[in-house]
């Protein structure tokens, strides 16, 4: 690709500094060998990696999209399609219609299926891409979000396929904390590099000055529509790791809850930096385990609280106090190695930008 | 038998219409989607179990009052230190609240649906011919009616009104010839209050039960009917509400029954369609910040 | 002790210093123009005596009482009113709901009544099309309606932000007529404007703003020398 | 990005019109900007000369008249197609990338002209040493002054190595020294870069110090067109200025 050296070394600090400190926790979390603790981190780590999409996205580009959910149901429901034992289908998918009749008799390895997931994911996502990258502001907030409600119809209605509204079952379950932490390390890494060379920076550039962008020749719904194809398949990804982590899933495990939740994490961590998108999981997701674990068991002097949506509600309460008091974020939209550059250049940063 | 559909369909369109409007009002003064709205409408929904052995006059008082209180304090704790932020951070803080509405009602309530004892006298059937009419549709066509024509004359004749609408083009040259702005804000959430309680009454009077996660839907229907109708236009607003209740009726009517259950997403691709078309919506309001 | 007072007055933005050390004052009952070419900062003057903008420096003294920082809404109940740049008059309201949303800092209705008949006997052409959506009006009977909007309050300062710009000549001839019966009249005005001599010959005094934000003249009266010197000064055409 | 073999020589709008709801903000413009010429377009303000400029940039729609990139006829193309075509603008308000650096805003521009990578760094660097803000090159462009912003915006549309470079008043808000360095650097990216220059600017010293030719626009009409010295002492350009009451 020709990238400068200099990109690549920040590629490479970027990454390191995001991911690294994730496998020790990871690693910390393993060590422990409570398998709560270890289940909780496995599904933290899964969702980020969907959040990174979105992040690859709408982070990158300003635009906001409610469609990556959509796009991580798509792919976990592809990737069981292709890998639940042959001998099972006949049971499970008896009516499947005649162009999806090979899949009776296919099934491929879980590390293939979730490939082949994801690549069908990015496919769809280019394709429905095409026309909704046209949409700005809320307009495409409507329109990502309209594409949501028509994927969890088809997924809750095609009975023959999706099994509609009973749970997908037989997936292999083979999702571990390892490949999760395996999965956002190729998440970061990819989000990182895309967003440092050029196709990625032309993106941002739309995204800081529409009018600029186009000033000095960049395409912005060509610049939408990559950026869109690989922030969808990185969802997929993620979904695709979900799907074999929880076995058993139906269009429900993927709703609006979900989707409002990846969103609030990514502003929460600071709409426009991949640094936002980890930290705005891990903060929210951290918070949501504490609360949850007193509103089940108690903890130290705090006694259990058995209400029903005490922990939901109390997060929601945190959420709105983060976004009241930090509107940019807890990151204000900045990477993790700005904080590095900038005291190399501390002389010269004169005054607050505007 | 179409014209019995067209009956329904408009019965189901003039509720959405109402339900769009108290979202695009707050938008057209403050470029905020409040996604908190379906949660003033739930909201309205207990305030109506809870007073459900009261006169009627006291039981509609009671639940526009509850929900205007509500409305309120949306904006005064939660909306206006946000209102200089992102768009996207106004939409997200709006998220967050109704996430706290909803599950604040789930602990006070009960995660099961409260039963809401019917309003017997509203399900009388008026036969035109071979024509059925609730009276449930006659009286929401003529609130709906009502309440639009009240909000334009509200617009239209009140110094309010006058001073809405200015807020509205121009925020900055509003302040000059002294309106206040948080006053006028406040009033848009009182008014926007005051239509999602019409829009809790007639809605739950046609349902046996309310639940927290009964504002979930509307507010849905809301938005999506507000952006493809046209922000800032309150008639482009209401038509887009009511377009989306009466296609979505007509849908189910018309619709080979094997293709039926896949009514929403076929009227989800229509409005993925008329964005493309009209991104700004069927009626684009001059100067609207998106 | 003067109407209006700036002392030491300086705005910037983040970096950018759009006007730094401004003095000027203005009596009651005066006509004072301020002219200087784009970007010298006239804008950001006027945004800061409207309250619009928060001075970084300085102070702003209305009727010898401090207002720099004050919100808009108070600026405008102290007595002062904005005619803005652009007009921005709101298109989508009639002519007569214009005029009345400008008189949204007082009370009396009936009193508000009176000045809307006298404002309509002053500006025919708005009496005309009380009811027409201003947005309709031409760039001329935009200007008026803003001028008309500002007067509402019943101000004890007009402050005017480029009156003529983008007016056809024999228009801002109009404009400028205006300004001259209100002067007569007894309204104290200040106002903003790039167009030099006509502002210069319309005012009792001016003010000439430089780049970097710094007042170079005082100039009194309106003869014509002092309005050619100015001039090859304005259009730099003596530095080339 | 595009091939530029052919490189046009000139760039000509045909009685261009812009009406804005019955407003005629430009009204039947012609004009012709030739390569390695700088031409100054002028007038009080109001007078249609941003519209004209973002109606030639494709930002705004032409109600009437033909713009034209040598033989090829570029009205309605949108910006983007407009700008890979050799024809860029700058922004009054730099609209420069604020949370990128100054030299990612110039590479981005360099992207244009199909130079990526190592080569991109080093042509944008290059470009940024041009217009003497190559000091600020790892500098957040948010956090640097209004005249070096300029340049960056400048520096930013140059490295698209553009036939056509049209600036919209690049010295708005400078000071004296400022602007005397500014209109130097014009002529300087002229001289190198063998482009086309439409300048328009309100600080008549930097118009007279570099422009060849000069174009007067009042109430979005042309008033006078000539050299510097002709525009001078041209009574109707004098009068634009002043108002019709003075002569």
């Amino acid at each position: 690709m020709g990238q400068s050296v200099a990109t690549w070394r920040r590629w490479a600090w970027l990454t390191g500094l995001l991911v690294i400190p994730l496998i020790i926790l990871a690693v910390l979390v393993y060590l422990t060998g409570d398998i709560s603790w270890i289940q909780r981190a496995s599904s933290a780590l899964i969702l980020m990696i969907i959040v990174v999409g979105l992040h690859t996205f709408s982070g990158n580009s300003g635009v906001i999209s409610f469609a990556s959910v959509a796009f991580a149901m798509i792919a976990a429901y592809t990737s069981a399609l292709l890998t639940i034992p042959v001998e099972q289908k006949p049971s499970l998918f008896p009516d499947l219609p005649f162009f999806l009749e090979w899949l009776a008799s296919f099934s491929v390895p879980v590390p293939l299926g979730i490939l082949m997931a994801v690549a069908f994911t990015g496919l769809i996502a280019f394709i429905v891409g095409i026309p909704l990258v046209r949409l700005s502001g809320l307009a495409a907030g409507i329109g990502t979000l309209a594409f949501l409600v028509v994927v969890t119809v088809i997924v809750t209605k095609w009975k023959a396929v999706t099994r509609g509204e009973s749970t997908m079952v037989g997936v292999p379950k083979e999702t571990t904390l390892w490949w999760a932490v395996v999965g956002i390390a190729i998440a970061i890494a990819i989000a990182a590099l895309y967003q440092m060379t050029r196709r990625g920076r032309r993106l941002i550039a739309s995204r800081e000055d529409d009018k600029a962008a186009m000033s000095i020749g960049i395409s912005i719904p060509i610049e939408r529509l990559w950026g869109w194809t690989l922030g969808c398949a990185i969802a997929g990804l993620g979904g695709a790791l979900y799907g074999h982590y929880i076995a058993t899933f139906s269009a429900t495990t993927f709703g609006f809850a979900l989707t409002f939740f990846t969103v609030a994490m990514l502003v929460i961590g600071g709409l426009g930096s991949l640094t936002g998108a980890v930290v705005g999981v891990l903060v929210v997701q951290i918070l949501a385990e504490f609360l949850r674990t007193i509103e089940t068991q108690g903890l130290g002097p705090i006694p259990m609280l058995e209400f029903p949506g005490i922990t939901e509600m109390v997060l929601a309460l945190i959420m709105l106090l983060v976004l009241i008091l930090r509107p940019a974020g807890i990151t204000g939209g900045r990477e993790i190695t700005t904080w590095f550059r900038r005291r190399k250049s501390a002389p010269a940063a004169r005054g607050a930008s505007t | 038998m179409y014209l019995q559909y067209i009956i329904d369909s408009i019965g189901t369109g003039s509720l959405y219409a109402l339900m769009t409007l108290g979202l695009a009002l707050v938008f057209s003064v403050m470029g905020l989607m409040n996604f908190a709205y379906g949660q003033l409408v739930m909201i309205g929904g207990f305030a109506m179990i809870l007073l459900r052995s009261q006169p009627w006059w006291v039981l509609i008082l009671g639940t526009v009052v509850a929900v205007v209180i509500v409305s309120l304090l949306m904006e005064r704790l939660a909306f206006r230190p946000v209102r200089t932020a992102t768009a996207m951070t106004m939409l997200i803080t709006s998220f967050a609240l109704a996430q706290l509405l909803q599950q604040a009602a789930r602990v006070a309530f009960g995660a099961n649906p409260r039963p809401l004892e019917q309003f017997s006298e509203l399900s009388v059937q008026y036969t035109v011919g071979d024509l059925y009419i609730s009276r449930m549709t006659l009286i929401t066509v003529t609130t709906t009616l009502v309440s639009v024509v009240v909000l334009a004359l509200l617009l239209k004749r009140t110094n309010i009104g006058v001073q809405l609408r200015a807020s509205t083009e121009d925020v900055e040259m509003s302040k000059l010839v002294g309106i206040r702005s948080n006053r006028v804000i406040a009033s848009a959430f009182v008014i926007s209050g005051v239509l999602a309680a019409i829009v809790a009454m007639l809605f739950f009077s046609t349902r046996t039960n309310v639940s927290w996660s009964s504002g979930e839907s509307i507010v849905l229907i809301a938005f999506v009917g507000a952006v493809i109708g046209g922000l800032g236009s309150m008639v482009g607003a209401a038509l887009g509400g009511f377009l989306m209740g009466f296609t979505y009726t007509m849908l189910n009517a018309l619709l080979p029954v094997e293709l039926r259950v896949f009514a929403d997403a076929i009227l989800y691709t229509l409005v993925i369609v008329v964005l493309l078309i009209r991104p700004a919506g069927i009626i684009a309001a001059k100067g609207v910040r998106v | 002790m003067s109407l209006l007072e700036l002392q030491g007055l300086r705005i910037a933005y983040g970096e950018a210093v759009a006007v730094q050390g401004l003095d000027l004052h203005l009596d009651e009952g005066e006509f004072v123009s301020l002219i200087g070419h784009n970007g010298v900062g006239k804008s950001s003057t006027v945004k800061a005596i409207a309250g619009l903008v928060k001075p970084a420096a300085g102070t702003i003294s209305f009727t010898g009482e401090e207002i720099q920082g004050k919100d808009p809404g108070v600026i405008l109940r102290k007595g002062i009113a904005v005619v803005p740049e652009g007009r921005r008059i709101f298109t989508r309201l009639t002519v007569k709901e214009n005029l009345t949303v400008g008189a949204t800092v007082r009370k009396d209705r009936s009193a508000i009544e009176a000045s809307y008949r006298s404002m309509i006997e002053r500006f025919p052409v708005l009496g005309k099309y009380s009811g027409r959506m201003a947005g309709l009006l031409s760039g001329g009977e935009q200007q008026q309606l803003a001028i008309a909007r500002a007067l509402m309050s019943e101000p004890r300062l007009l402050l005017l932000d480029e009156p003529s710009l983008g007016l056809a000549p024999q228009i801002v001839d109009q404009v400028f007529d205006l300004l001259g019966e209100l002067r007569a009249q007894g309204t104290t005005i200040f106002l903003v404007e790039q167009n030099a001599a006509q502002a210069i010959r319309a005012s009792d005094r001016y003010y000439v703003m430089r780049t970097g934000g710094v007042i170079q003249v005082e100039a009194k009266g309106g003869d014509s020398a002092d309005v050619s010197a100015i001039e090859a000064d304005y259009l730099h055409f003596g530095k080339v | 990005m595009m091939d530029r073999s052919s490189r046009a020589e000139t760039l000509t709008t045909d009685g261009v019109c812009v009406y804005f709801e019955g407003v005629k903000a430009v009204d039947d413009i012609s004009l012709s900007v030739q390569r390695n010429r700088i031409h100054g377009l002028i007038g009080p303000n109001g007078a249609g000369k941003s519209t004209l400029f973002n109606a030639v940039s494709g930002f705004v729609p032409l109600t009437a008249g033909r713009v034209s990139l040598g033989d090829a006829d570029i009205s309605g193309w949108s910006p983007t197609r407009i700008s890979q075509h050799g024809v860029v603008r700058t922004f009054q308000d730099t609209r420069i990338f604020k949370a990128l650096t100054v030299l990612e805003n110039v590479e981005l521009g360099a992207m244009d002209a199909g130079l990526h990578g190592n080569v991109g760094r080093a042509a944008s660097l290059q470009v940024l040493e041009l217009l003497r803000i190559d000091h600020l090159a790892d500098e957040i462009a948010g956090n640097v002054a209004l005249g070096d912003g300029r340049r960056v915006g400048i520096a930013r549309a140059v490295a698209t190595q553009p036939d056509f470079l049209m600036m919209d008043e690049p010295a708005a808000g400078l000071d004296e020294k400022e602007t005397s360095e500014l209109a130097d650097s014009i002529k300087e990216i002229r001289d190198e870069r063998q482009c086309g220059v439409l300048l328009v600017e309100h600080d008549m010293s930097v118009i007279f110090k570099i422009c060849e030719e000069i174009h007067v626009m009042d109430s979005g009409r042309t008033i006078a067109v000539g050299t510097p010295d002709e525009i001078r002492t041209n009574a109707a350009v004098i009068e634009a200025y002043f108002g019709s009451g003075h002569s």
